[in-house]
């Protein structure tokens, strides 16, 4: 047997090197934390925006990680449900949560009122830009493009005002079902007036596929001025056709990927992502991939 | 709870005995995690010290590398989940390589569970591990019903699960748990076939073979059709077993299906459990074993229960 | 719903078609009542056109009067609840001079359960029914783990499943459904037994044994230790089951356990059931056949499902 | 096998005649009913009060029936919650519900807020004196003594009301683990002034059992005034012994029964309480029976 974790095809220990008991790690752990809704509201259909007070996570949480929330104490609610966070202010100890009701969870989510507790565990995973981190130089993106299908933009906001505040110019393409479906569009627009929207209906921007947005401005983008990094995150056929598309182009790619989790921390296998080091966890050692390790043909 | 990012340790009042002996196996309290749940126990020590459980048990060890099967490998279901991850393991070598080194800095007793396609492979395992002094007990899973085997899993045969408990016993005198699958028509046949081929305990119950269908899409939920029912919604089931094995036979047992609480796990010592074992509830709240051992305690003192022993196949029926 | 006293009917969209055909028993749409759940149906008549059911099975008939066990009889678990009725029933010759009379003024087709603590108790009671135009179908309980007849339920041996479906399949050219438990190792061997003996059709599952204890009180929450698990905490189980069974035999199945809606049901449609039965879910909603009923129809339209028969068996795995 | 009914101890119809189809009956079938809360809140340490709007109900509510309610429409919850009328306004369309919390269910009852919407099945089973109903001649009792234990008040408080309305004398007994338990005090009290209370921890009346004042009340009664008529409902062991102490009196008493219930309509038989007619069941037959006909060894 090769001892060597990251050759090893069955188990990753996370990059950032597994944690040795109690003393300090160059990751965060995550923590189960008490939090209190402050507010919940519709912003867009059936897109609902929660702000929670939870100081500890807002300190700590970078984009592209996620929450893993419990909503309710009684024992039939058997799984947390993994949100990224849309937002954290650590001086207000708050974060944001933007998520559609989908399916009983998410329902029940847009029930909750202000001064409701749950608890989450947070902040978990690797997020954008994390993978090259431990590398001797820091990558920083001179020239980005934010690809967000649906929901997928929630994970993208902040990583779009992080990317700017460093001088990377940003472009951002968003797909939606329809023009009233898009959310957090101000956010995106401080950074990028110029969005690309593309709608299933037609009703605003292109009428189509987002992909189709994506490989015009790949094909379009200025040569001495290149994309140098994009960013992913929609329901998994985007993500898939995204993929594809900037795959080969040189520009170093990520994407965030959805998985069902049940525990979150990386201890069951239930999230694994098909990667070229094997199935590996996503929870931890995601949601954000690099485009290139993960092996598409078997997502 | 809190934003609290100490390690979780239990509430013990004072003047409770919670220390058992399961088959051998010393535990200063009733409560282990359930296999497959909780790793090696790694991710967990963020949110608990291991320290503070009767026993930690890690996840199935086979021989080689095993890569489990492909998502969705999970789903939720009324009161439960189901589960398919098909015990991928970096098998043992990783095991006593990595995992172990690990748990060296940790005193917590450690339950290997051991899982294999055929006879030999438990041996291989079981072999391997009796070379390590950080293992302390084997938990014998003869009952995963994710894995094809060639056909129904060896737990399912009092025969064949006598087999594996005597070829696996001929190996070791460390203290010998074999699990037991509920999908049988008579659990406790089965477990009187592993007592007299030498087992010091059984384990029960794990998965439920279950079933989740997308309607919409027409297809199984999960990448498999058939898969393994745990949580809450399985726990009169694995009682049910639990005081039906206590009543066969005269080994002590390690029951679990559903515990999310410590009145779930005195529920269990009463039907005949010695110690007990968390699965899912630790993916509801990190904390789970420790808050199930803080009520244990808690129901004891609650009760004048001097010693956790008193309870053990307490319930009158 | 609202204040509304009216006896509810199901809500059908035009062009879809629900008749379904259960070994020869023909049923305006695939829903009928889980037996000893409804009684035989008198109550449910106070909230839901019978009538508009595809068939109504009776609670089972023995030759003599049961008594039942003591009480406490239920208690509910999580998504679930346990029963220890005991089949309770006041024998053939009431069921045949009092219920008999009472569903002459409805139309819908009649299944008759039948239970017996032997092979003789069963055939006395096809022979009485016999004599009844009333009756338009059997379902044969050999699955019952309530009762104690003198050891395991006969459904747990395909043998004995066998030789009670070959002795009632003598006396009648009625539809014949044989009711199998869950509570075995291979549900699809007893199925295939049944079908050799002569079963036009199979309904599963029984209710799961499982246990419910006190803890403050020591003792078994119900007056027995081993009791029947139903609701949505067992429907991933039954889905399994009739998805297995459908791939071992050829006879139609009536599934059943957990349906609450219409896509509950229409899951075991695609697990491989002709028909569904809905039980406990009466107990949450007593108009849950008919919401069953409007949920399929409801579902065949926005799918665009002409005839439900297109499910069956569509599940793709 | 006998064929009549009442003579067969393992099915009792119910004894106002099984109610064929269709047409016109001697009972008010029970209903399915969409309910609104309008109020609820606490009236006694762990006891709360609910206003439900409800009108069929309401209107054909009798004391001593009860109503079957589903608090919340989740699949987890498999069983309704079986409660008596504490008092019900066909007037203004209202049912009142007196609760306490114990359990899962009782619990969640306890958060529901005004504006919230559960169903009920009502009215269900047969109240104080209905038995007596359908012979010839009605009964009126003139004297009657009440026996309530703990929670046992909800379903005797509308009853002490209807027969001073109707001229009767009530002498009410009640029993309460401590006097902030006492629930209902002022309505009780309007009807008999000089309520006779029990206290477990003495701290107000007599400090002791409840069935003490009973057997008190029973022996010092007046011969050329007595009691003719008995209510009693409360835990089971209170019941048992009141039952003991009225049984051979001459006086006709009557005890509601507390059962689990699943279906709450007569169908599923997890109800039945032993009596002279065999097992028959509490929620359709009952929840009131004659102290008579109930075998209370086998209880
Ligand atoms: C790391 C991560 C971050 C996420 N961030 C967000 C976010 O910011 N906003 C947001 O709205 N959603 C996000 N999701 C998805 C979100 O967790 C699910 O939509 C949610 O759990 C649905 O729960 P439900 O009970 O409402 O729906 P369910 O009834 O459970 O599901 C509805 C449908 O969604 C699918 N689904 C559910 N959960 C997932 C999942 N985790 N991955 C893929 N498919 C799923 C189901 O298969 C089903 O088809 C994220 C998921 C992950 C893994
Ligand atoms: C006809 C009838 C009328 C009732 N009227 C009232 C009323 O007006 N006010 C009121 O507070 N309660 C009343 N009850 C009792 C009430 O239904 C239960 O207390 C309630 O269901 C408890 O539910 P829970 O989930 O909160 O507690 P659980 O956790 O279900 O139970 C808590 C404890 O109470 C016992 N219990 C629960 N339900 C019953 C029951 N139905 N019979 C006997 N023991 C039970 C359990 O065994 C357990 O020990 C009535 C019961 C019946 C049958
Ligand atoms: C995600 C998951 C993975 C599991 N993996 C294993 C395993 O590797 N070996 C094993 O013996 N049991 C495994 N089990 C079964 C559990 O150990 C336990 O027997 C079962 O889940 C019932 O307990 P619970 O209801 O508390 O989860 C697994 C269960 C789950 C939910
Ligand atoms: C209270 C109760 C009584 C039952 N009585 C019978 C019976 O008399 N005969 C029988 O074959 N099954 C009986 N069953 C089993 C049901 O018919 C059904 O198989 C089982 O409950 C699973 O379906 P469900 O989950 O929809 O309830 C009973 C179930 C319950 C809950
Ligand atoms: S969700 Fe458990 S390992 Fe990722
Ligand atoms: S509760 Fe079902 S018969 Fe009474």
């Amino acid at each position: 047997m090769d001892e060597n974790p990251s050759d090893d095809p069955y188990v990753c220990e996370p990059l950032h090197g597994s944690h040795p008991r109690g003393d300090g790690t160059d990751r965060v752990p995550p923590a189960l934390e008490d939090a209190n809704v402050l507010s919940n509201e519709p912003v867009a259909d059936d897109v609902w925006l929660m702000r929670l007070s939870a100081p500890r996570t807002a300190a700590t949480a970078r984009p592209g990680q996620f929450a893993h929330v419990r909503l309710s104490q009684e024992r039939d609610s058997v799984l947390r449900v993994p949100l990224s966070f849309f937002a954290a202010t650590p001086s207000e100890g708050t974060i944001s949560l933007l998520y559609q009701v989908l399916g009983a969870s998410t329902r029940l989510m847009s029930q909750m009122r202000r001064g409701e507790a749950c608890d989450l565990i947070g902040p978990i995973g690797r997020g954008w830009l994390d993978r090259r981190a431990p590398a001797a130089t820091i990558f920083e993106p001179r020239r980005a493009i934010l690809v967000a299908g649906g929901l997928g933009v929630a994970p993208l906001a902040t990583l779009a005002e992080n990317l700017a505040a460093t001088g990377c110019r940003v472009d951002v393409v968003v797909g939606a079902r329809t023009t009233s479906r898009i959310a957090a569009r101000e956010r995106l627009e401080t950074v990028c007036p110029d969005l690309s929207i593309a709608t299933d209906d037609g009703s605003e921007g292109y009428h189509g596929l987002i992909t189709h947005l994506v490989s015009e401005r790949l094909a379009t983008h200025v040569p001495e001025d290149p994309y140098d990094y994009c960013a992913i995150c929609g329901p998994a056929p985007m993500e898939v056709a995204a993929a594809h598309l900037v795959q080969g182009t040189g520009i170093y790619a990520e994407v965030s990927t959805e998985r069902l989790m049940a525990c979150g921390v990386g201890a069951c296998l239930s999230c694994v992502v098909p990667t070229t080091r094997g199935l590996v966890r996503s929870c931890v050692e995601g949601p954000v991939f690099s485009v290139e390790e993960v092996v598409w043909d078997e997502l | 709870m809190s934003s609290d990012v100490r390690r979780a340790v239990p509430v013990i009042p004072a003047g409770v005995e919670l220390a058992v002996d399961l088959g051998g196996l010393k535990m200063r309290n009733p409560v282990t995690d359930a296999s497959g749940t909780f790793g090696c126990g790694e991710e967990y020590g963020d949110f608990i010290d291991l320290d503070a459980l009767g026993a930690l048990t890690a996840k199935g060890v086979s021989p080689a590398p095993w890569t489990g099967n492909a998502a969705p490998r999970i789903c939720e279901t009324p009161s439960g989940m189901l589960n398919c991850i098909g015990l991928q393991n970096p098998g043992m070598e990783y095991f006593c390589t990595h995992k172990l080194p690990w748990l060296a800095s940790y005193g917590v007793p450690l339950i290997v569970n051991v899982v294999g396609h055929a006879l030999s492979e438990y041996t291989t395992v079981i072999e391997r591990l009796e070379r390590e002094t950080r293992v302390d007990a084997y938990e014998v899973n003869i009952s995963c019903p994710n894995v094809d085997a060639g056909g129904m899993a060896m737990g399912t045969d009092p025969a064949c699960a006598a087999a594996v408990t005597r070829a696996c016993r001929a190996l070791t005198s460390r203290p010998l748990i074999v699990k037991l699958t509920p999908n049988v028509t008579n659990v406790a046949d089965i477990a009187r076939a592993v007592e007299a081929a030498g087992a010091d305990a059984v384990s029960l119950i794990n998965t439920v073979q279950g079933m989740a269908i997308d309607a919409h899409r027409r297809r199984s939920r999960l990448s498999r059709p058939v898969a393994g029912l745990s949580g809450p919604a399985i726990k009169p089931i694995a009682l049910r077993m639990v005081w039906q094995v206590s009543k066969a036979v005269g080994i002590p047992l390690l029951g679990m299906g559903g515990i999310v609480t410590g009145e779930d796990a005195v529920e269990f010592l009463l039907a005949g459990a010695t110690a007990v074992s968390v699965g899912t509830a630790n993916f509801m709240n990190p904390r789970a074993t420790i808050d199930v051992i803080s009520g244990i305690a808690a129901f004891c003192a609650d009760e004048g229960v001097r010693d956790v022993n008193e309870l053990i196949g307490g319930v009158q029926c």
